[in-house]
């Protein structure tokens, strides 16, 4: 389909002083695809911010660096990998790709077609190429909807054809197809997760984009998406952006790692080198910390581990028993009441709950 | 712990869960979502939620009386004390409105063993051996201040304030970023090794379970399927549940030139009271057969000092021993 | 999964609103007698002729039991839906719109939130007169914001949850979002709402007729009727017990119907 | 915590100002005209000219508007047309007893409510939580002013322990004051206590699900411990939200109280106000109810931030 | 005057009376001035203390007789009978009349009354006054202080009227010095000074010490005021008051009867009138006011509407007024013949608006009238109309209304109300107001023969139709004497009040 797009393939990795080499000819691995080489995914400088309200009488708003100076390109079926710790800007940075979000300043191109100054209107296109997969099986599929309208959802917004479609898709997920009929609670988290995955494939995406779709799944289950994921990408021949906080699962999956902290990309480089041979302190430090079956069986212990992930941690210049850094960056989600933090913003709190009760009268 | 049985009204959510931890033993209890992993936990702190009901035999070293039929005066005395409990959510656990240090104290002057004022001072210095960063200003936080990472670590002071003899985890760092995961599991065992208590560890993170712990039970369907210690467990499953889980977990074994499928265990837990009769597993496990549809024996596996439930499986087909046909 | 379950509020609710509203259909077809001045003693307790007695203007009580509940029943189907109408698409919308529009709408439902539904039918009476249209477009305004608020805290749970996302990503624009995701997700809410608003409408009819600015003379109303028996209360203590009883188990109804439905419908949304 | 006082204050005055500007020109457009109405039936044309010279009725509208507001601010609201009297004195007065009225009601319905109300939370699986429950929704389903027909029909009538009705200033006689003030009160309180019980039962149920609770339980807190150490404060976040909505529905429904028992009150005088068509009286009295709601609404804001640290700021 | 105690009430009426028979011996008594006070309570709150530009009948029952006093004043039996003025004489040609002041007379504030505050307080009616009632002093030609306590008053032409109206607020005496306080302080000469008027509840007056007359029983009398009949009732019921001023609710009654109470039931002026708009259709047309007369059950509307209390009159003329006749044959209640007009009138289903003020009786007539005015084939919708602002302004003024209830409680206002045809009713025919000029014009008997004549035409004329006459309801503590049991004058006359 690159016939309708215009490749931005000039850019290689000069211009951007990250570590690691971007976009080079290292990694072969899926080389042989019919897209191969063409950049499906470009990103130049990309910043964003967002301010927070300020605090104090004196003091000024602050400014959060969600993303920063991020460029990046992604080649047309390569499976890219993004780790980071909580708040690193890895679904900032996805929202960015996928236009619901716009960058404070900096460039996209998808498929060599820019999308950082559209307005939403306009994405109709890359809707079409591009599709999510979200982390929560909970909230991902509209509980009022019947499965068949979900999986429906990208075609009818783009008035495709629908056909058969649905059918073939819950088969090609591994689901039956009176699955169809019913509700998103009638199905457990491995099985929606499904569902998302049916409905990401729905108006037939050249780019599949997953929010650590595997997080909040058991491993039974997490093996059985995972596995499902991977052979899409093989039948649908996709390109694939994988977000994930676990290591492992990114080495499984992908080719290609970008390792984000603090909005930055500190390393990028094939899977198995960055695993092998990690660059970057923080890298160095996120691996080390990681606990491994392997190894616990063959006797390591807790202190061990953290001896480890200390060391790394000295390494990467942070304090020597607590990782300061990213305690601070947890410590800072919450206050801006995002997902996962406990900050709350008092206009939502208020009335709203036990408004709805009412008053008296007389 | 004995026979424990929950309910709820007339499903059945725990089924005859034995087993028993020493002093200065780590058992780790791990298991799927919904298997009951967090139950068990609350029935041996006695704070199971008013509609469920238990029966079976909780028992506690120094203490005569069964837990369960205890009462709630009684049982206020121990929880905090000799036993303590670390939850998984750190954002929620503790109390927004109240300063950390003042949560830290008040387990303290709850059970007299320290006065106000010494409270106080002990919980600062509790916030420090938990390795918190300039452990006064943290004491006068609020726990919205804290990062996850530092507010479990304030759980964790809490739960050893009293140097208690049990510490029950229920998934300490499942919210936790890797990182600062590693430390604190690092903190509790270290903490749980100084007092010399024994430790219920539950998590469904099998390598985070075998780093920490000595001895596993692994539950499924609100019954242990198999327990033993850490090595053999993990490393030589015999329940085929445990199989499942162990294989699906392994990412490495499936890296390679060739990128190959996961193993998986099929299907999926079903809700609670929705599981098969017999072997709760059978309707997922490829080698179930008729047999499987009354209840599996334990089998004991080697000779565990602890007695026999504290190592062995219930399974017809366990792995390696098809001879149960 | 699911929290479907039946409750007893909802069930008991249910009762006694479908009895109300029964009464009003039937209202439609019969009533014992005509509602006028009946040559026939006044104040009559009740009897084999007139199931209720008559009031102190010698009309039957049952007939204007009934034809009260129709009264009743439209103030508070037109003020609910004065107020569902105008407040669900503005919370939605303050919900969905970026950054300080939303603040104002909020801000400006503050200050409509400081008129409440009794003041603004006083005013509203002071500027068009007394009268069952007036106090239920007074009711109606008055509780704006009520829903407003539900469906903009409904609204922006339902905007933050990932299959929002993911209509975005398939190509649904705001309206579509609105239309397919929020609305039929803080429906719950609104039905609950309009449950609650609804008995506090019944209540704000009544202390107005009490005050004489709702239902004008000689319009069938339970709240009128209560006004009209105070001079008689001594003598003829059913003529304000039984529409007061009627307005609390109208209220009582809704009330419970509101809970029952809260517990019923979708426990997600509210359960925040 | 200044920082959200000081906008909080900001925003209270721009919607005063908002709610002003609604009210003024509410009252513009009253039918008739103000003038004939206050000088009566048999009023000639030329007085009704004069007096709307004297009143400024012929001035343009926002030098009225002006005019009034500026008499608002500095509490110089001249006289009303007809009984010549001033307005502002008899405002402070009016609104004195309301206030007595609305606070007495709102203590007491507190006072019922929030050990009934727990006491429904904690119990609710029993039959007492259930009975409390359900007595406290027949409650709710009674309106103010039946609860005060039936409290004169037996306590003032039957019994003659109370009067039923009217007014006399705590200083002039204390006693008086009470027994006047005591059915009413309680006819108020007892709607508010059963709407407030629903509510503190709901508070309390969502605080009893926490997780912080079940820390507290187990660090060997006994249940009602932990519930009156951690739990209350928490649940006092959304129960503060009701009572400022509450105290603003109180203060106009007890424009009906103030009716059933002859209590010369603000709404009371807004009746009588409308009735006659004191005009900047009745604005007046508008946006006093309306001004008490909002800053009810600021205060209970700033409440929010004395309870809730979370409100403050995060920085540590 | 027709007083009617309540049969039921005998009892304990004699027993009040018996007790203080020998301390109140009518008119003059000589009651000991104690130190009590007595609480009254009336509905309708005053807007203002200043008749002069406010109107209302709320003024003049509060202050008339009680603070003010006028030349002459009416007693309970309708008599015009002496007051400051001591003695009076009318010229032969009925112009002039010449007034002898009582001496010694001072008003409250120390000023000693004399002809020149006549003078001043009449003058001032003409030239200050803003309330239309001034024009009742158009007729007066000169006014005149012979001597200190002599004042001679012309009038353009006789009038019948005249002396009836100084007897009414226009003939209120005030102290020439002091009337820029008539709002706030009023200041008179009557048996009580005014105290204080706590707005919204009570209104206190306090014994004249230096009254000129006989010092009242009471030294402190508290009117409170009480926004609706039953919470009046109920203060009654509960002792907080000792005097019900006007029973407002009939139906109340009944609750005191039995108890230790008395009640008495008087007569007023107060007409209440089912207005028709007689310029508009349909009841410009004859048929149809006639079918509407024929279609109300006088009897049957006061039996439950007023719970049968009250008089039928017929015409408006109560049976006080020296011309009273009984015209309640007039339109006997004949639903067929109501129908039969409105037929020949071709208004079968007229669609007429009962335009009403939300006040006690016209709220509680309002549905009956309503039902019978149906049965006879009208179609009527009830329209509350707020009292006084709403009314006033569409009904009143602007005689935007087919029909409304109201009740005229001003003395001797047949013409006032059917003699004008700018009043809302719209009648005011030449035919009519020829007889009213003359009766006015002529000595007492053509009056009473004009009188009777014009009562008679404007219920022929069906110029609105007359449901009843209001009674005077009175319930009081057993001990309580000297109440005017009447209402037909503007004033509630405290004068007698006395306990014992
Ligand atoms: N709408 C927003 N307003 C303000 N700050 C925001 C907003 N969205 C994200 N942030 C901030 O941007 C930073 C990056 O957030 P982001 O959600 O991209 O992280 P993440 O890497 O996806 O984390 P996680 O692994 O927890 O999903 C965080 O510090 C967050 O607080
Ligand atoms: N109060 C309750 N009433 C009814 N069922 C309950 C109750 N509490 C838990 N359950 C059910 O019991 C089963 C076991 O729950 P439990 O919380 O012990 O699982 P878990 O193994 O801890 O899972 P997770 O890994 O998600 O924490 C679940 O199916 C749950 O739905
Ligand atoms: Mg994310
Ligand atoms: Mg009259």
């Amino acid at each position: 389909m690159s016939e309708d797009s215009t490749p931005h393939r000039a850019l290689g990795g000069g211009e951007n002083g990250q570590h690691g080499a971007l976009g080079g000819g290292e990694n072969g691995q899926h080389g042989a695809l019919g897209r191969e080489g063409e950049v499906a995914i470009s990103l130049r400088g990309v910043n964003r911010e967002f301010r927070r309200p300020r605090t104090s009488l004196t003091g000024t708003p602050t400014v959060v660096q969600a993303v920063r100076d991020v460029s990046l390109d992604i080649r047309a079926g390569e499976r890219f990998g993004l780790v980071g710790e909580s708040g690193s800007g890895k679904s900032t940075l996805l929202k960015m790709i996928s236009g619901l979000d716009r960058p404070t300043s900096g460039e996209i191109h998808i498929e060599g077609q820019p999308i950082h100054a559209s307005s939403a209107r306009k994405l109709g296109w890359l809707r079409r190429r591009l599709q999510l997969v979200f982390q929560d099986p909970m909230s991902s599929l509209d509980p009022r909807m019947r499965i068949r309208e979900i999986i429906a959802e990208p075609l009818a917004a783009q008035r495709l054809p629908r056909g058969d479609k649905v059918n073939e898709l819950l088969e090609r997920v591994g689901m039956s197809t009176d699955a169809a009929r019913r509700f998103p609670h009638q199905f457990s988290g491995g099985q929606r997760q499904r569902i998302s995955v049916a409905r990401a494939l729905a108006p037939d995406p050249h780019i599949l984009i997953a929010d650590e779709p595997v997080s909040a799944l058991d491993v039974s289950v997490r093996a059985q998406v995972l596995n499902l994921i991977d052979e899409v990408v093989d039948g649908f021949d996709l390109t694939l952006v994988f977000v994930s906080h676990d290591l492992s699962v990114v080495r499984h999956v992908c080719d290609r790692v970008a390792v984000m902290r603090a909005g930055e990309i500190v390393e990028v480089g094939a899977t198995e080198q960055l695993h092998e041979d990690p660059q970057h302190p923080y890298t160095q430090q996120l691996l080390a910390s990681v606990p491994r079956l392997s190894e616990a069986l063959a006797g390591a212990s807790a202190a061990q581990l953290a001896e480890r992930t200390r060391a790394a941690l000295a390494g990467s210049g942070a304090g020597d028993d607590v990782s300061a850094e990213a305690l601070a960056e947890e410590g800072a989600r919450a206050d801006a009441g995002l997902p996962g933090g406990a900050g709350v913003r008092a206009e939502d709190v208020r009335h709203d709950r036990h408004e709805d009760q009412g008053g008296t009268i007389g | 712990m004995a026979g424990l049985d929950v309910h709820a009204g007339s499903t059945q959510l725990l089924h005859d869960v034995t087993f028993s931890i020493n002093r200065g033993e780590r058992v780790g209890l791990i298991g799927e979502s919904g298997s009951g992993k967090s139950l068990t936990a609350l029935a041996v702190m006695g704070l199971l939620s008013e509609g469920l009901q238990a029966e079976g035999e909780v028992r506690l070293a120094g203490h005569d009386r069964d837990l369960l039929t205890a009462s709630e005066g009684r049982l206020s005395h121990i929880r905090g004390n000799d036993m303590a409990m670390i939850f998984q959510e750190p954002m929620t656990a503790l109390n927004p409105t109240m300063r950390v240090g003042r949560q830290v104290a008040e387990v303290m002057t709850q059970h007299g063993t320290a006065d106000r004022r010494t409270a106080r001072r002990t919980a600062v210095e509790l916030l420090e051996r938990v390795g918190l960063p300039d452990p006064a200003s943290v004491a006068r936080s609020y726990p919205h201040q804290l990062s996850g990472g530092q507010r479990q670590r304030v759980v964790a002071a809490i739960a050893l304030a009293n140097d208690p003899l049990l510490l029950v985890c229920d998934e300490p760092t499942t919210a936790l970023d890797v990182t600062v995961q590693a430390l604190v599991l690092d903190l509790i065992v270290r903490g749980v090794e100084e007092r010399d208590a024994a430790m219920l560890f539950i998590t469904h993170d099998l390598a985070v379970v075998a780093t920490v712990c000595e001895r596993v039970l692994v539950m499924y369907g609100g019954r242990v399927v198999e327990a033993g210690p850490v090595t053999e467990v993990l490393g030589n499953p015999q329940h085929r549940y445990t199989q499942g889980l162990v294989a699906a977990s392994d990412l490495e074994r499936a890296r390679g030139e060739q990128r190959q499928p996961l193993d998986t265990i099929r299907g999926n837990v079903p809700p609670a009271g929705n599981f098969p009769d017999g072997c709760v597993f059978r309707n997922r496990c490829d080698f179930a057969t008729e047999a499987c549809e009354s209840l599996p024996k334990w089998t004991p596996r080697g000779d565990h000092e602890a007695g026999e439930r504290a190592s062995g499986y219930a399974c017809f087909h366990p792995v390696g021993g098809e001879t149960h046909e | 999964m699911s929290g479907r379950r039946i409750n007893a509020p909802l069930v008991i609710g249910g009762v006694l609103v479908l009895f109300v509203v029964t009464m009003a259909l039937v209202s439609y077809v019969w009533t014992p007698y005509e509602f006028k001045f009946l040559p026939v003693p006044k104040e009559q307790t009740p009897n084999a002729e007139h199931w209720l007695g008559t009031d102190r203007s010698a009309r039957d009580v049952l007939t204007q039991i009934l034809l009260g509940a129709r009264t009743t029943l439209f103030v508070g189907v037109v003020a609910v839906g004065v107020a569902a109408v105008i407040g669900v698409p503005l919370g939605i919308l303050a919900a969905m719109s970026p950054g300080g529009f939303g603040q104002l709408i909020m801000r400006g439902n503050d200050i409509l939130l400081a008129f409440p539904a009794l003041l603004l039918a006083i005013m509203f009476s002071a500027l068009y007169g007394g009268g069952t249209t007036v106090a239920m477009v007074a009711i109606g305004i008055a509780t704006i914001p009520a829903f407003a608020r539900i469906v903009r805290s409904g609204a922006l749970q339902v905007i933050n949850t990932e299959y929002v996302s993911a209509s975005r990503v398939a190509g649904h624009g705001p309206l579509a979002i609105a239309w397919k995701h929020v609305l039929p997700n803080v429906a719950g809410l609104v039905i609950v709402q309009a449950s609650v608003s609804f008995a506090i409408a019944i209540l704000a009819e009544a202390a107005l007729s009490y005050l004489g600015l709702g239902t004008p003379t000689g319009e069938p109303s339970w709240g009128r009727m209560l006004l009209e028996s105070q001079n008689v209360l001594h003598r003829s203590p059913h003529l304000a017990i039984i529409p007061g009883a009627a307005i609390a188990l109208a209220i009582l109804g809704f009330n419970l119907l509101g809970d029952g439905l809260r517990d019923y419908l979708d426990p997600k949304l509210e359960g925040r | 915590m200044l920082l959200r006082l000081a906008q909080r204050f900001l925003v209270l005055l721009a919607s005063l100002l908002v709610a002003s500007v609604l009210v003024f020109a509410f009252m513009q457009v009253l039918p008739g005209d103000p003038a004939r109405v206050a000088l009566g039936m048999n009023s000639s044309d030329d007085s009704v000219a004069e007096l709307r010279e004297q009143f400024g009725l012929d001035r343009p509208v926002f030098v009225q508007y002006a005019d009034w507001l500026r008499g608002m601010v500095t509490l110089d609201l001249g006289v009303e047309w007809v009984s010549k009297a001033q307005i502002a004195p008899q405002l402070v007065d009016r609104l004195a007893v309301t206030g007595w009225l609305v606070i007495t009601a709102m203590l007491l319905a507190l006072l019922i409510a929030l050990p009934v109300g727990t006491w429904m939370a904690v119990r609710h699986r029993h039959l007492d939580g259930v009975v409390l429950s359900a007595i406290s929704q027949i409650g709710v389903a009674i309106p103010a002013f039946l609860a005060g027909i039936i409290l004169i029909t037996y306590f003032a009538k039957r019994w003659q322990w109370f009067p039923s009705g009217g007014w006399v200033p705590p200083a002039e006689d204390p006693l008086g004051f009470l027994s006047r003030l005591a059915l009413p009160a309680i006819s108020l309180a007892m709607v508010q206590a059963s709407v407030l019980a629903r509510y503190v039962r709901t508070a309390v149920l969502e605080v009893l699900r926490e997780d912080y609770l079940r820390t507290a339980r187990a660090k060997g807190l006994r249940p009602m411990q932990a519930l009156t150490r951690h739990g209350l404060r928490n649940a006092a976040v959304p129960i503060v939200t009701v009572l400022g909505l509450q105290l603003a529905t109180l203060l106009i429904g007890a424009v009906v109280v103030e009716r059933v028992f002859v209590i010369p009150g603000l709404g009371s005088f807004l009746l009588d106000s409308v009735a006659s068509r004191e005009l900047i009286t009745v604005q007046t009295i508008v946006m006093v109810l309306v001004a008490a709601v909002l800053i009810i609404n600021f205060l209970v804001d700033a409440l929010y931030l004395a309870i809730d640290p979370r409100l403050r700021t995060g920085a540590r | 005057g027709s007083t009617s105690d309540d049969p039921t009430d005998g009892e304990n009426n004699a027993t009040g009376d018996a007790d203080n028979g020998d301390s109140t011996g009518g008119t003059g008594g000589t009651a000991a001035p104690g130190d009590d006070a007595v609480r009254i309570g009336l509905v309708a709150e005053p807007a203002s203390l200043d008749f002069t530009t406010t109107d209302g009948a709320a003024i003049p029952q509060v202050l008339l007789y009680n603070v003010y006093e006028s030349l002459v004043k009416v007693d309970q039996s309708g008599e015009i009978v002496p007051a400051l003025a001591s003695a009076w004489e009318v010229s032969e040609d009925g112009k002039t009349y010449t007034f002898t002041l009582e001496q010694g007379v001072t008003f409250s504030n120390g000023e000693t009354f004399t002809a020149e505050d006549v003078v001043s307080s009449f003058e001032a009616v003409q030239n200050d006054w803003t309330v239309s009632l001034k024009s009742q002093f158009d007729i007066i030609e000169s006014i005149e202080a012979t001597s200190d306590t002599e004042v001679v008053i012309t009038l353009a032409s006789p009038s019948n009227s005249f002396l009836y109206s100084l007897t009414t607020r226009v003939g209120a005496i005030f102290d020439s010095n002091s009337v820029d306080e008539l709002a706030t302080r009023p200041i008179g000469t009557g048996p009580y000074t005014f105290g204080e008027w706590n707005r919204g509840s009570s209104i206190t007056l306090q014994r004249n010490s230096d009254y000129w007359g006989e010092e009242p029983y009471f030294d402190q009398v508290e009117l409170a005021y009480f926004s609706d009949a039953n919470a009046l009732n109920n203060a009654m019921l509960t002792d907080s008051i000792d005097v019900v001023g006007t029973v407002q609710a009939p139906e109340a009654l009944s609750e005191f009867e039995g108890g230790d109470y008395q009640i008495i039931e008087g007569t007023t002026n107060g007409e209440v009138v089912l207005s028709f708009n007689n310029e508009t259709e349909p009841f410009n047309d004859l048929r149809v006011r006639q079918a509407a007369r024929h279609a109300i059950n006088h009897q049957a509307l006061l039996d439950t509407c007023w719970d049968g209390r009250g008089t039928l009159i017929g015409s408006m003329v109560p049976p006080t007024d020296p011309w009273y006749e009984d015209r309640t044959g007039d339109y006997p209640y004949d639903v067929e013949a109501a129908k039969a007009l409105l037929a020949e009138a071709g208004a079968e289903g007229a669609e007429v608006r009962l335009r009403i003020p939300t006040l006690p009786y016209a709220t509680a007539c309002a549905p009956i009238v309503e039902s019978m005015l149906e049965e006879a084939g009208f179609a009527v919708t009830i329209d509350d109309l707020e009292f006084p602002a709403a009314w006033i302004e569409d009904v009143f003024t602007n005689a935007d209304y087919e029909m409304s209830i109201v009740s005229h409680v001003e003395p001797r206002d047949l013409k006032a109300v059917l003699g004008n045809p700018d009043y809302y009713i719209r009648y005011g025919t030449p035919e009519l107001r020829t007889l009213l000029d003359e009766a006015d014009a002529g000595t007492e008997e053509v009056q009473i023969e004009k009188m009777k004549e014009a009562a008679k035409l404007v219920s022929e004329d069906a110029a609105s139709d007359f449901l009843f006459l209001l009674p005077n309801l009175i319930v009081a503590d057993p001990g309580i004497t000297g109440l005017p049991e009447n209402a037909i004058t503007e004033s509630f006359d405290l004068s007698q009040l006395a306990g014992e």
